[in-house]
This record gives C-alpha cells, structure tokens and sequence, in this order.
C-alpha cells in the first residue's frame, strides 16, 4: 500500500525522543512511514532512514546536546520534509562549548556527507539554542510550487 | 532495533564475524567490540559478512574503517561479503567501495584475502 | 537487548500522529519501543501495543475527533505510563457533537474493554477540548511508589 | 502495517480466506470488503485462517464477529485456524473463544465446518 498523499489531509508527525542512541530506530520508523505517504520507492524510503538516523546521530555525538530530538516530518504531495532539532539544552558554559564544537569537521563528517548526497535540499541552523536541520527529499522528476 | 555478532574461525589464521541486523549508533558499539577483541588477540586477517545487515550508517562505516586502520598496520586486510543492493550503495556514494575489499560471497572473500 | 531503564534518564517519548487509521501503527510501535525500555515480557509489549492502538482507535473512529493524536508514553523503573489524547478540534457544534456522541455504550465497547483488561490502571476524562486517556501498565510484581 | 488477503476455493462449497499481517483500524476494512463480497456471492461456510496474522485489534474482531453475523443468517458458519498464542488471547479475554470455532489447524477447520 502506497497511496499518494490527498492534499486534504494533514500529512504531519512529530516525534520527541530521548537524545540517545536507543531511540534512534524509532526515528527512522517513523520518518519510514511518513515517507512512505509520498510515493517514494523502497529505496527512496531508505534513503530517508539514512538521512533522518545521521541527523539524529549527530546531535547524539555531540557533546552539550539537548535532552530531547524533535523530529518533524510532513509529507506533501510531491516532497517530504523533515526537521531534526535538540531541544531541552542546557544554557551556560555547556551552551557555549556546543557552540564551538559544532565545527566545519562535523559538518563535513561522514554522516552529514550522506545527508546531504540521500536529500534534496539541506539547511541547518546553529545557535546556543540548539541545532536545527531541516531536508527535504523530492519525488523523482517532481518540482516544486 | 537489533545486531547479533557471531565470530568464527576459518582455515588459513582468518576469522569470519557475521552481522546480522541494523548497525546504528546504538549498536554498533557492539560490533566494534567484537571486531577489536579478534585484533587485540593478534587476528589481522578478517572477512566482514553483511549479508544479513539491513542497515547501516555512519557509525556502523566508522567501526569497519577503525577496524580496517587497526589490522592494516599489522600488514593484516579486511574484505566485507556485502549483497544487499542498499547496503553497497552506502559504500558506493561514500567512496569507501575503494578502501575495502566487497565481494558477493564469503567465499570470494576469503580467497581474496590472503 | 531488554535493559533495565536507568532512574538518571529520561525516558519520555511524544508522539503527535494525524487522527487516521493509516498512522495508529505507527502509534503502535513507538509504544513498543518505549515498553521495551521497561522489562517487560513479548508478551506484555503486544499488550501495551494494542492498548494504545484500541486507544487511538477509539478516537478515529468517533465523529467530531481532532485533527491530531498526541500519544505520550513515559518509562519508568517499574512501570510504563502513557497518554493518547486527540487534539486540534474543532470549536462550536462539532465539540457538542462530540461530547454527546461519547457516551458509555462507546466506553462499554470491545476496544476499550480490551484497554481495561490489558492494562492495570485507566482513566479517561472527557471535555469539549478533546478526550484524554491514560493508561499504566506495571511490570508483574512491582509496586508503585 | 499491512495485510493481505487470499480466497480460495475448497472441496464441499466452503471457501478459505487466508489473512497475513496486521489487521487493525486502517487494514480492516480490507478484510471486510473480501469475507463481504463471498458472502453476497452466496458463500455461507467459511474458514478465515488467521496462522499468519501477527496482529489483531477490535475493529478486526469486529469484522470477524460482523462476518458471522451474516453467514448464520442464512444457517451458514465461520470457523477460524489460529495458532499464534498472542491471537488467541484476544479471542480468549474477549469471550469470543465461544461464539466462533477456533481450531489449530485448518484441515481441522474445514472438517468441523459442515
Ligand atoms: N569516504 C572515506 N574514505 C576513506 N576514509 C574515510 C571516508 N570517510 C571517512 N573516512 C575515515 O573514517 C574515519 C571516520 O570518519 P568520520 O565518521 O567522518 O569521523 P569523524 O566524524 O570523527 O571525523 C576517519 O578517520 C576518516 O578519515
Ligand atoms: N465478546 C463478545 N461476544 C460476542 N459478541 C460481541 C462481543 N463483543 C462485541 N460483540 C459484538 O460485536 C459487534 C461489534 O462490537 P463493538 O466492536 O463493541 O462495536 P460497537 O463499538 O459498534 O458497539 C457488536 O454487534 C457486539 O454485540
């Protein structure tokens, strides 16, 4: 079951997980099943996984991180997008320690390489806030209105 | 959510580790594990079996790199028995397909090794 | 790998879903996963997925339901805890529909019986705002502090 | 999350509907629409095996209870194969255990059935 997404609809889920490991996998389910309303192929869908696990792991490996990962994926009739941002973080020193890691070498780190080759387009934002990744993969031969 | 690791001898001073599952960053610690305790008992020659992984990502390509610096520097190589057509594009697009030896079967990658 | 939740960690998952029947497995499974962070048996995490799954059933299926619904699930040492409340309603006559139509022959009926037997503690409260159900399930033998 | 649905023919006027995956709010109406249409072909003796059927929820049970409603309208039955300990439970607290045959086997289901 593959349906194309009915404009009518909401096609939104937000998911806040723990920013550990152990949690990751319920992040690329349900980007998977959100992925799965556009009509994206099996490996599109992998993809998707990929990319939604990376961001999540990048938040995860570095230090000063937030509590929680909010994930939100939304599916359009044509494209998927995805935000990943930490949240819960702790303000102060650990704040600015975050700030300074969050370096070019993390950025040109394997994971985010993969994110950006699997997705169609890669923003992210950096503040002592947090971090804040949004992608956006398209259906093949799709544009965008 | 899951690995399992199994680590068996093969003729010729070569260990085979069968992966079966996702490697993550939750689990790949697991598979880092096995793979240093076969080089810390003095084991650089080393066939990978993916064929039952479904998943993995850059933490999962982070343990098989680690390893392979590990046994390289003891002259030792690992080849990856690598199927599943997802799993080979990872090593594509990252260029890894030029660092490891990939091959279809264990057998092939075995042969290759020594 | 069934750990024992460690009391330093937060173990709070959110999960906001549109309310249709294409995503309650969804629902479904992000409760397993945080059930698994409790030691509970196979057995008792397909218990806990069909609770949850009985839960958001009960809200699609009711006339007048919002557009989301929000499932909390929450891990404790001994005992999982969660929440599925619909959200996103609309004002006016629809909520009065509502309210009237959420009557105990819906209450009586064969998913929430399922809820009640499948869970050690329910309660539910229903406003104009949405209805709110919360359920715990205990690990056999514990007892709550 | 899905589920598929096969019908088939078997010896003596009774037709086997076999069900694999998940049957929930979302895959149910699926179920519904198939043990229907048999029965507005005339089809009145039915064995629904559920052996593949990792999943069940109310609105499954509602169809399964709905189906028999229908068939013994016209002196017709429903027997069920289903050996999935998880399964069966649902049948088992429901108190549904009484009202459809519930066999482990579907040799077993076809002979109760006539
Ligand atoms: N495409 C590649 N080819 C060869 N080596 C690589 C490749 N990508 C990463 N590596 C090496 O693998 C190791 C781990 O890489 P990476 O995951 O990016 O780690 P980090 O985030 O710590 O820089 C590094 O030593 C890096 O040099
Ligand atoms: N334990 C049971 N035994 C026999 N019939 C039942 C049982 N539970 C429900 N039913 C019947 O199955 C049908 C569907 O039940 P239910 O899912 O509760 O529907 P509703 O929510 O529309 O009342 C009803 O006709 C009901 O009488």
């Amino acid at each position: 079951m593959n349906p194309a997404v009915e404009h009518s609809h909401t096609e939104l889920v937000e998911l806040r997980i723990p920013s550990r490991p152990e949690w990751v996998a319920l992040a690329r389910l349900a980007a998977a099943t959100v992925a799965n309303r556009v009509r994206f192929s099996i490996e599109e869908i992998e993809d998707v996984k990929l990319a939604v696990a990376e961001a999540c792991t990048a938040v995860i490996q570095h230090d000063g991180h937030g509590e929680f990962i909010d994930v939100t994926c939304e599916a359009l009739s044509d494209l998927l997008r995805i935000r990943v941002r930490d949240s819960g973080r702790q303000g102060g020193a650990r704040a600015q320690a975050q700030n300074m890691n969050f370096d070019e070498a993390r950025i040109a780190g394997l994971g985010v390489f993969l994110i950006r080759t699997l997705m169609d387009e890669v923003s992210y934002d950096v503040s002592p806030q947090g971090t804040d990744l949004q992608m956006v993969k398209r259906l093949t031969g799709a544009t965008d209105h | 959510m899951d690995i399992k690791v199994n680590v068996r001898e093969a003729p010729g001073d070569c260990y085979v580790v069968d992966l079966s599952g996702e490697i993550d960053v939750y689990t790949s610690p697991k598979v880092k594990d096995a793979i240093g305790e076969l080089i810390d008992r003095g084991v650089y020659f080393l066939v990978i079996n993916l064929e039952k992984v479904r998943y993995i990502d850059s933490t999962g390509l982070g343990v098989l790199i680690g390893g392979l610096k590990r046994v390289r520097e003891h002259g030792g190589s690992v080849n990856l028995v690598c199927t599943n057509p997802q799993i080979k594009k990872i090593f594509d697009i990252t260029g890894l397909v030029k660092i490891f030896g990939i091959f279809e079967s264990e057998d092939a990658a075995m042969k290759a090794l020594v």
